[in-house]
């Protein structure tokens, strides 16, 4: 005969080996017929209440589990800092400077194809949003810009953005660099494919 | 006999063999050193405190008994033999004072290497007979998991915007190319004036002589080109004919 | 500031669900810092302690595991481990007594030979690694034992080695000298010319 001690051990050190929630009658054939399997999980359900673990009763099947107020700690989130590729800062800008615009009319803009993971990392960044639809043929998507675009790059409002004249007094406009730029961007559009 | 096949019958580590056996069985020894563990073991005293010269006796009449059985002897068995046969003669052989090592001194490299052995095959059977992991003791079956969850910090500056913006529309502006032109003498031109002015020259002129007369180099090297074109293409319908004595020597050129 | 017992709570619920042993850094990373890790270590391993359950220290990482005594229970529900040969047992056990050691030192030591398989076996296991180059002629690789040789074994550390500290006094963990080991193959190639 084993004593209750024994019993409860038993159950315990079975459930926990365990690969799938078993019931009073899977943990009867482990730990043997002398064994109060009800009253052993009983015992332990009452034991691990409140601690980091439980056991918790399924459908008359018994496992631990972690503590669901815990749960956060098994998903530790880690941030890391990463730059935007050049394909992303020119879709960002231009959507911007046009919104709301369609995927289509920024690549009409760009002269290059965008891929989908350009304006994936724009809305997960939360600097672009989906704002609604074009009542044009195909009724295609268009973006536009959110707070948390303006509030990222200092801005009080997209009116603050400087004006085309204002970019080519700074010399932004070029003709010589944009040729310069040109050449490197077929090599850029490839190391964005990543 | 290298007995060194990973997955065997064997567990324990602990090698307990009858000593009748040891003159038919040649098989399963992992080395000479295996054999003689197991022939001191058969002493039944202390590894520290075994007879050298009772061990060697042994070992040599085991191996004169597999010869005499006409057994398969590997080379290392036979090489320990050897040199076990040399140790007995420097053990019993009057002392050679001169000897480094001495015989002595050599039964105790011998002593600590089957000690060492047998040293070693004890702590593998204990480690073996320890609670295992997935043996004896078990992990939890069925583990949440633990997961790191990648958050993207995106970084970019107001700068880089207005900048990228400026390059794209800089890119989208249109653009005016100017060609300038050049002087040249196209082919057809080559052609008619070559053909006009070979008339029916028999005598053979160099090819500069076609060429018009003229101060720019750069018209010189295309009317150049292209009357040497014009002259290969005249040659082929063999209205003309060339004459090369080498390369990079002066073209001549006479009416087929 | 989380109080004592969302502390154990939290380091017990991360031991539980993780995959596998955990060291306190380990641990740190997903409770946050401001858990004394070592002191919910302590607190757990001794509130756990003649469980069916225990909390264990191998090679400073952590685990849960069943406790020894209640194999006969378990083992039935697992598959027998497959057995190891003789070279390799022998193998394993002067890997982890004289760390790091090269394979020529291995063979000193058995008198014999051994396989390429016999070393892969383990390291397949998980228990041996190559472990750098011994700075000697030929610049010989050397193998060790890894955490998880001391989880499988239940050993807390290489000191906890069965029999370490006699083999030691006994030298019969010294240095392994392979001019020595050779038992002197000069007198041996004497009399062979007798």
């Amino acid at each position: 005969m084993i004593g209750m001690d024994d019993s409860l051990r038993a159950v315990e050190a079975v459930l926990f080996a365990a690969e799938e929630p078993m019931s009073a009658d899977d943990i009867a054939a482990h730990v043997g017929p002398e064994v109060d399997v009800a009253a052993a999980l009983a015992e332990l359900a009452s034991h691990y209440d409140g601690r980091g673990i439980e056991l918790v009763e399924r459908g008359r099947r018994w496992h631990f589990q972690t503590a669901p107020d815990l749960a956060f700690i098994l998903r530790r989130q880690r941030d890391e800092t990463r730059k935007l590729s050049r394909a992303a800062v020119e879709t960002l800008a231009i959507i911007a400077y046009h919104e709301p615009v369609s995927r289509a009319e920024i690549e009409a803009i760009r002269g290059v194809q965008i891929s989908k993971g350009t304006l994936d990392v724009l809305m997960e960044a939360g600097w672009v949003r989906p704002a609604g639809r074009r009542e044009a043929p195909g009724r295609p998507l268009i973006y536009a810009t959110t707070p948390a675009f303006l509030a990222h790059f200092g801005l009080e409002s997209r009116r603050d953005l400087p004006g085309l004249d204002d970019l080519k007094a700074a010399g932004l406009l070029d003709p010589i660099d944009a040729a310069m730029e040109q050449l490197g961007l077929a090599e850029l559009e490839e190391a964005e494919e990543e | 006999m290298d007995g060194d096949d990973i997955f065997d019958e064997f567990d324990s580590g602990a090698p307990v063999r009858e000593a009748d056996r040891l003159t038919l069985d040649l098989d399963g020894w992992e080395g000479p050193l295996d054999l003689l563990l197991t022939l001191a073991r058969n002493q039944k005293v202390d590894l520290a405190k075994i007879s050298i010269l009772a061990l060697v006796e042994q070992y040599l009449a085991f191996i004169a008994d597999a010869k005499k059985l006409k057994l398969e002897i590997a080379a290392d068995y036979l090489v320990m033999a050897a040199w076990l046969a040399y140790l007995k003669s420097c053990l019993l052989l009057p002392r050679d004072q001169e000897a480094d090592p001495s015989p002595e001194e050599l039964a105790m490299r011998l002593q600590l290497r089957l000690q060492r052995l047998s040293a070693m095959r004890e702590a593998g059977a204990r480690l073996l007979g320890r609670d295992r992991l997935g043996r004896d003791v078990f992990l939890r079956g069925a583990p949440e998991g633990l997961r790191v969850v990648r958050r993207s910090l995106w970084q970019a500056e107001l700068y880089d915007l207005i900048a990228a913006y400026g390059s794209v529309r800089a890119r989208s502006e249109p653009a005016f190319h100017v060609v300038a032109r050049r002087p040249v003498m196209t082919l057809e031109e080559a052609l008619a004036r070559v053909e006009r002015m070979i008339g029916t020259r028999l005598e053979w002129t160099r090819i500069e002589a076609f060429l018009p007369d003229t101060q720019d180099g750069e018209f010189r090297k295309s009317a150049l080109a292209s009357s040497f074109v014009a002259a290969l293409e005249l040659a082929r319908k063999g209205r003309v004919e060339l004459d090369q004595k080498g390369a990079f020597e002066p073209l001549f050129i006479r009416a087929a």
